[in-house]
């Protein structure tokens, strides 16, 4: 229930800083006790263009990112024009003085008064803006100080002045900022996340230790933060020539005893294909992370879409394992990639994590993870029983071969890309082919019986069940809670493998089930049809690169129904 | 000094005459007079005929895909800097599909050994025109000629500096198994580029084309100079210089990753403090 | 029916021969009017090892390779202990007077008094064989003439004398070979043609005149026959630096006027995923001829299988249309390449044709191909109409845009990777992605309205129905025959995409559905769920890296009924 | 001569200040030169921000994929003879990502122009080491400095004999315009290596820092004596040569391929009567 936020927008050019500004805004919130939703709409540039930073705030939970603007910064003018008629009643633009806001309620900045110089324009915003939303200029002073801290204290001082003054100066003007509702009382210890940074600490936290990559929109900033974070740590990472390289390394690495990651999106994916197949068959660890963007090719690479899990199904020629994870919030990317790092080890297939640019960069408030509370990953050997005796691949009634790890026995630890025997060397023969592809397509059966079951949220039997996956689940839920049906969600966060009885009843309870998508094709729809035969005839997708909203989904579901 | 049978005798699949039978028993030779036991050393390969070479030894293998040995062997180097890394596959493998990766080996220089097994042909795949196949060079595909002039891997590798540059020859066994050695124990990235005959598909440079051409440099050539090691890099036609062509002791690519420190990453144990203070960092 | 057909495996060591023994003979069985179909079984290297050539022939059509062994040509003692058992009741055995062919009824040839040096034994072999199968020596003559007229009549006639030679000797010996059914009289003319060659030709029928590959087995002969039988008709070819760029030289290619073809098998394949997703994007026509081998990774590279349909289904990252070939015999390769390529250039995106080792490798006795019947080919446009206002993505009711050649007009043709407006120019917005996207969507629709139906064989109503796709039509319809059930077969030859009503009838109609597949998921039979969700409950799968035979699938009904 | 107005004028994406704005107009100037006019050239580019160079003039496009632009422009000028084909992408796009096309392209020596971007880091994707960024560089991804040798295009270019190779500065316009329309004129692969300052993401590569290094080649340096390209190819450092390094008029690609003679594919009719001779020949 999110009806007591409010949405503040920041917009303006790539290169206007409106990033900082954003996220500093953000964490201030968080501090403050609020919970934050951001949505972080950016060009495929470096400088100019349009971009934004929203952040959608409250004291109760909020699940979606909404186009209405409650406080728009208008860093340009442009701004004005293309988002003011989301401004709702009560909203108020905030921009510089010099900037027309065409009769619109706004607070007129005087922001080169404010600040010295140009470089302190972002701080003065910041200042604006907390004024506005914060209550507590020591949440934002105390910002500052971590942020610039590194730098000298000169340069926090100066920050600080700009901030003050700008803080200020707003509470001069007497302007009604009373949309904006108070923060909770003793609010619970909170921190500011995005998915692709939960994804991040979800692996290290699985004793990720080896990534390999190559930069790709919007996936870097997993790589980003595992690097930086992952410093302390003795985190290995090297950025590949190529995605092939990054995958073909990740797995000579798992091989030789790393705990692997590749990190890439839709074309970057594309070219890991081979990879992959190399992983199923050799039986080695590895944890792919997907981070979505719309496609074909190139397409909008800067957006969001949910458009490449048909890729992530069948990804590698012939035919072994997987599963395939689809969180729906920054906390579900941390325990579902440690998740899939114990499994990847289990079970010695590839495993994926499948998230979009949406979900990548939208920032929430989050109970800091507990380390403590999460299952032991489970490890290779590095001395078997009998080293002499090692084989690779031997037959077992599980399917699982202990996986050894070479050098640190005398066991001889032989992977091999042609079909092979128990030892890892290469056959021809039909019999040991049989034996050893059946024994890697069995493991799926033990996949299928630890899947994780979707989430079902509202009353039973709706008379709209809402089918979703991944990154729609808050618009989703707050879609169900705003329609005046009676509305459930059925939200996946494994979309392979299935497992009918999870959710059939689900299904057939419901009066209607709606699958809303990402995509064009209903792509999660036709697979649940090939896993279960239950076609969906409802469909509310988008693929226009914007992530999908409550809004979104109301409009469609009066086209529907 | 390790036996060279704890490398064992297996079967190959390999054609009777193929300088392949040379190459891996002078891989042998090298690895015991070396007193590496088959536990220490990981042999990462592609796919070809000269990759099949380590699923004919004792060793730990990773046998992966074609044109993929070198960035495999760089993640197991990675992985562990204990482990005796060889990558071992032909000219298609390297330069060909894996071009890219041996651009990025070489700027690397991990500390590793590349046997590259150069027949000038596709042998697994029946003969069509590999990078270094002689432009001109009439093939099944190829049926004006290849039309590419060919790659010249050793002085591509000299041009950038890469650690350790060797080019040698199958049929010169006594050199190949000391070069080999050399290689190993360069503490960077090593190339040694093998010529080695194909006797079903390359019926130009045979074993006699080689022998004719191939001459040992003597201690007159210092592989230290660049300048020297760029005049015998591009010699290759009537007379085939082998030997060391290139080395430079410069700092591998290891030095300059303090994580690569703390040794191996599967003894490694996760840091919950640690992480727990990242996670932290995060509020 | 081949009922009275007999089987000749010639069995021996890679570098014996074996190959140029079995073409040779199969050719003479040909010209002579029998039927042939030729099994290829052989080990990824060059020389030793165990391989073998089987021929099935008899005067009537012949429809898939068989198990049974009439005549076994042993090259060496390996392959009688290999195929001995597989000889039947009137089983032959055609071996070198030094092989103990421990009591089996057998000719022992003395080769090395026949053949004057072991250059020769290839001759002898077949001068025996010929004798024992083909009654008319001219034709064999005919034969050795026509392969060794180019090395100059001193070698024809060399060869001519040891044939004749063997001939001779073979006559001489009373041998009873009345297994070998008389030809039929008064033949059709036929050409000898596999799989491989016949895509090849239906290639170079619609007007392909570029090539990229990169070499793997088993797809490499289809490059082979176009490199080598284009070179008169001015093909252009080009072996790349690796898969990525073979599709991408493909595609460019394309784009300034080729009409381009690739060819691959799985690994090959794997590493153009980007790349048919850049076709699919910039709308540019390119035929993939994928060649399946069992994977996963490098797996069995000289054997069959029919595991690649899921990836060629999803091959590329996000969504844009497609249609998938699936030809079960030389016929059907032909022609259904051809029509790939008039698919490509109508609608704009990638056309696939699935094969595999087997029938890549198997020889058949075909009708010459008559190219006056061929439908034409589309052609795009050397000369738009207003070149100056040309959009190379203009917006049509069909959603198909004129297809302009650059450099022929004024016209500039731009083709893009990113979302782009109707002139190709990158854009962000959302109203000129979704006017794109959904473009390039609803071209699915004019493929499906002109989807080959799959073919039908058999009565009506059948107690059993075998569900096939690609080279396991022979298997389905041999076992249709000799099964004692009503039987019937329904085998599509487009897998994708499916028209429901064109096949539903078919499956409601029968009381039993078994899905015959070359696989170990049953993919077919998911996609058909996904497509139609009708859920296939039987299956017969193969995934040793064999061919199906009818044998095989008998046997497995038996488990089924 | 074509007017340079034919060539447009359009918007960009680039920031203020960046190399980038300086070479289109350099190329434009080039082309307008050289007397090409817009639809007779076509310009195939990869990902990148110097890949979105052809979205901002007149000319026939092909956009393609990161790091894939030479083997679709290869195939382009395979396709038709009579198309000026210019390949035109970043660092990044050619030398990583693309590598391997790139070896190819050197080799296959058609006759095409590659113009890449060189601002020694990967612009678009916001600053991480690409494969021209000097070692130790710090970058985000790279916090313990880039690890890796950086490549050296013109050196390897050099040593593979490419046609003819060139190292130019964006901020040199006059020069510019001139290497590139004689990249353009030579019959054969011509690549022309163009530093160019990133103002966002490359704060040592930067203008003034290119600036106080170029220096022009003058007659004194004789591009057809390979061993003189050599030495000005490795030199990098506190001076850096610009002008034509190396250049070879060996026979191109095409001038190999019989089948090319007969013109463009586009205009090719089926010879229905050579084909079925082709089909009669199976039997
Ligand atoms: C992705 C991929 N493409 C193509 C192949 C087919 N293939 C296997 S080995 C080979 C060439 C081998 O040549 P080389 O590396 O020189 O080794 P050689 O057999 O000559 O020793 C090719 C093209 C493959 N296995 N994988
Ligand atoms: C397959 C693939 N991998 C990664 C990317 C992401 N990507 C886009 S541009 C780029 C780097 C660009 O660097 P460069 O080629 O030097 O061009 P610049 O932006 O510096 O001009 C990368 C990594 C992509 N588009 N496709
Ligand atoms: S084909 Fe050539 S390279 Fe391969 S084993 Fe035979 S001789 Fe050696
Ligand atoms: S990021 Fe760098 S290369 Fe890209 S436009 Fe800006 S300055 Fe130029
Ligand atoms: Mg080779
Ligand atoms: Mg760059």
């Amino acid at each position: 229930m999110s009806e007591m936020s409010i949405n503040i927008l920041i917009g303006g050019e790539a290169g206007q800083g409106l990033v900082t500004i954003g996220q500093l805004m953000a964490k201030a919130l968080v501090r403050g006790g609020h919970d934050v939703l951001v949505n972080q709409d950016y060009m495929s540039r470096i400088r100019g263009g349009h971009n934004f930073f929203a952040i959608r705030t409250g004291p109760e939970p909020i699940q979606c990112t909404t186009e209405m603007v409650d406080i728009l910064v208008a860093l340009n003018k442009e701004t004005l024009e293309i988002h003011g008629s989301q401004l709702t009643e009560r909203g108020i633009v905030v921009a510089d003085e010099k900037i027309d806001c065409r009769g619109l309620n706004a607070l007129k900045v005087p922001f080169n008064d404010l600040a010295s110089k140009p470089l302190f324009y972002n701080v003065v915003a910041l200042g604006v803006l907390g004024a506005a939303v914060c209550n507590d200029i020591a949440i934002l002073e105390g910002l500052l100080q971590d942020t610039f801290g590194k730098k000298g204290s000169e340069i926090v001082a100066s920050n600080l002045e700009v901030l003050r003054k700008a803080y200020a100066w707003v509470k001069e003007q007497n302007f009604d900022f009373s949309c904006m509702p108070p923060p909770p009382e003793n609010p619970d210890k909170r921190i500011m996340i995005n998915g692709n940074e939960a994804i991040a600490l979800g692996a290290l936290a699985a004793g990720c230790n080896f990534l390999s990559f190559y930069p790709m929109t919007p996936s870097t900033s997993v790589a980003l933060t595992l690097i930086n974070k992952g410093k302390e740590l003795g985190f290995v990472a090297e950025q590949a020539e190529d995605e092939i390289a990054a995958i073909n390394m990740a797995l000579g690495a798992s091989w030789a005893g790393a705990r692997s990651i590749v990190t890439t999106s839709g074309g970057g994916f594309a070219l890991m294909v081979e990879g992959i197949s190399l992983a199923g068959v050799t039986e080695t660890p590895v944890v792919v992370i997907l981070v979505q963007r719309p496609g074909p090719a190139t397409g909008l690479p800067t957006r969001t879409e949910q458009g490449d899990l048909n890729l992530a199904l069948y990804a590698g020629h012939g035919e072994f394992p997987r599963a395939i994870f689809t969180p729906g919030t920054p906390e579900e990317c941390f325990y579902l990639t440690h998740r899939a790092f114990d499994l990847a080890e289990r079970y010695q297939t590839p495993m994926f994590v499948l998230s979009d640019q949406y979900l990548a960069d939208s920032y929430r408030a989050v109970e800091p993870f507990d380390l403590d509370k999460l299952p032991e990953v489970a490890k290779p050997l590095l001395k078997p029983e009998n080293p002499k005796e090692y084989k690779r691949y031997a037959l077992s009634d599980d399917c699982i071969s202990p996986r050894a790890i070479p050098g640190f026995s005398e066991a001889l630890v032989k992977v091999d890309s042609d079909e092979h025997d128990e030892q890892g060397h290469i056959v021809e023969d039909a019999p040991t082919r049989v034996a050893q592809n059946s024994k890697r397509l069995c493991k799926g059966c033990g996949l299928w019986a630890e899947v994780v079951p979707p989430g079902y949220y509202g009353p039973d039997e709706p008379d709209v069940l809402f089918l979703c996956w991944g990154s729609t689940l808050g618009a989703a839920l707050d879609a169900s809670e705003m329609a005046d049906l009676k509305v459930a969600v059925l939200h996946f966060t494994q979309v392979y493998p299935l497992k009918d009885e999870q959710f059939m009843p689900f299904l057939e309870a419901a009066k209607e089930v709606v699958c809303v998508e990402g995509n064009a094709n209903g792509q999660f729809a036709r697979l649940l049809r090939q896993e279960t035969g239950y076609g969906v005839n409802n469909f509310i997708l988008r693929f226009d690169g914007r992530p999908i909203t409550a809004r979104y989904i109301l409009a469609g579901l009066k086209n529907i129904l | 000094m390790i036996n060279i049978e704890a490398y064992g005798t297996f079967d190959t699949a390999w054609c009777p005459g193929c300088g392949n039978h040379s190459i891996l028993e002078c891989v042998k030779l090298a690895l015991s007079e070396l007193d590496i036991a088959p536990h220490q050393v990981g042999f990462v390969s592609g796919i070809g005929q000269a990759a099949k070479a380590p699923q004919y030894l004792n060793c730990n293998m990773f046998n992966g895909l074609h044109g993929r040995s070198l960035p495999a062997a760089q993640g197991a180097r990675l992985a562990n800097p204990n482990m005796v890394v060889i990558a071992e596959s032909g000219d298609g493998c390297n330069y060909g599909e894996g071009g890219n990766h041996f651009l990025a080996a070489l700027r690397r220089n991990m500390n590793m050994t590349l046997l590259a097994h150069d027949n000038q042909i596709y042998g697994l795949t029946k003969g069509q025109a590999s990078p270094t196949t002689a432009k001109g060079q009439v093939t099944k595909t190829q049926p004006f000629g290849a039309p590419s002039e060919p790659f010249n891997p050793v002085a591509v590798a000299v041009t950038m500096h890469t650690g350790f540059v060797a080019r040698v020859f199958s049929g010169d066994q006594e050199h190949l198994v000391n070069i080999i050695k050399q290689a190993i124990n360069h503490k960077g990235f090593s190339l040694v580029d093998i010529l080695q005959p194909c006797v079903s598909f390359n019926k130009v440079n045979t074993f006699g084309w080689y022998k004719d051409r191939c001459y040992r440099l003597d201690e007159s050539h210092d592989p230290k100079d660049w300048d020297a090691a760029m005049k015998k890099a591009v010699e290759f036609g009537d007379r085939i210089p082998i030997g060391v062509i290139y080395k430079d002791d410069k700092p591998g690519f290891e030095e300059g990753m303090p994580s690569l420190a703390a040794g191996p990453l599967a003894t490694r144990e996760l840091n919950k403090t640690k992480l727990a203070e990242i996670i932290d960092s995060f509020t």
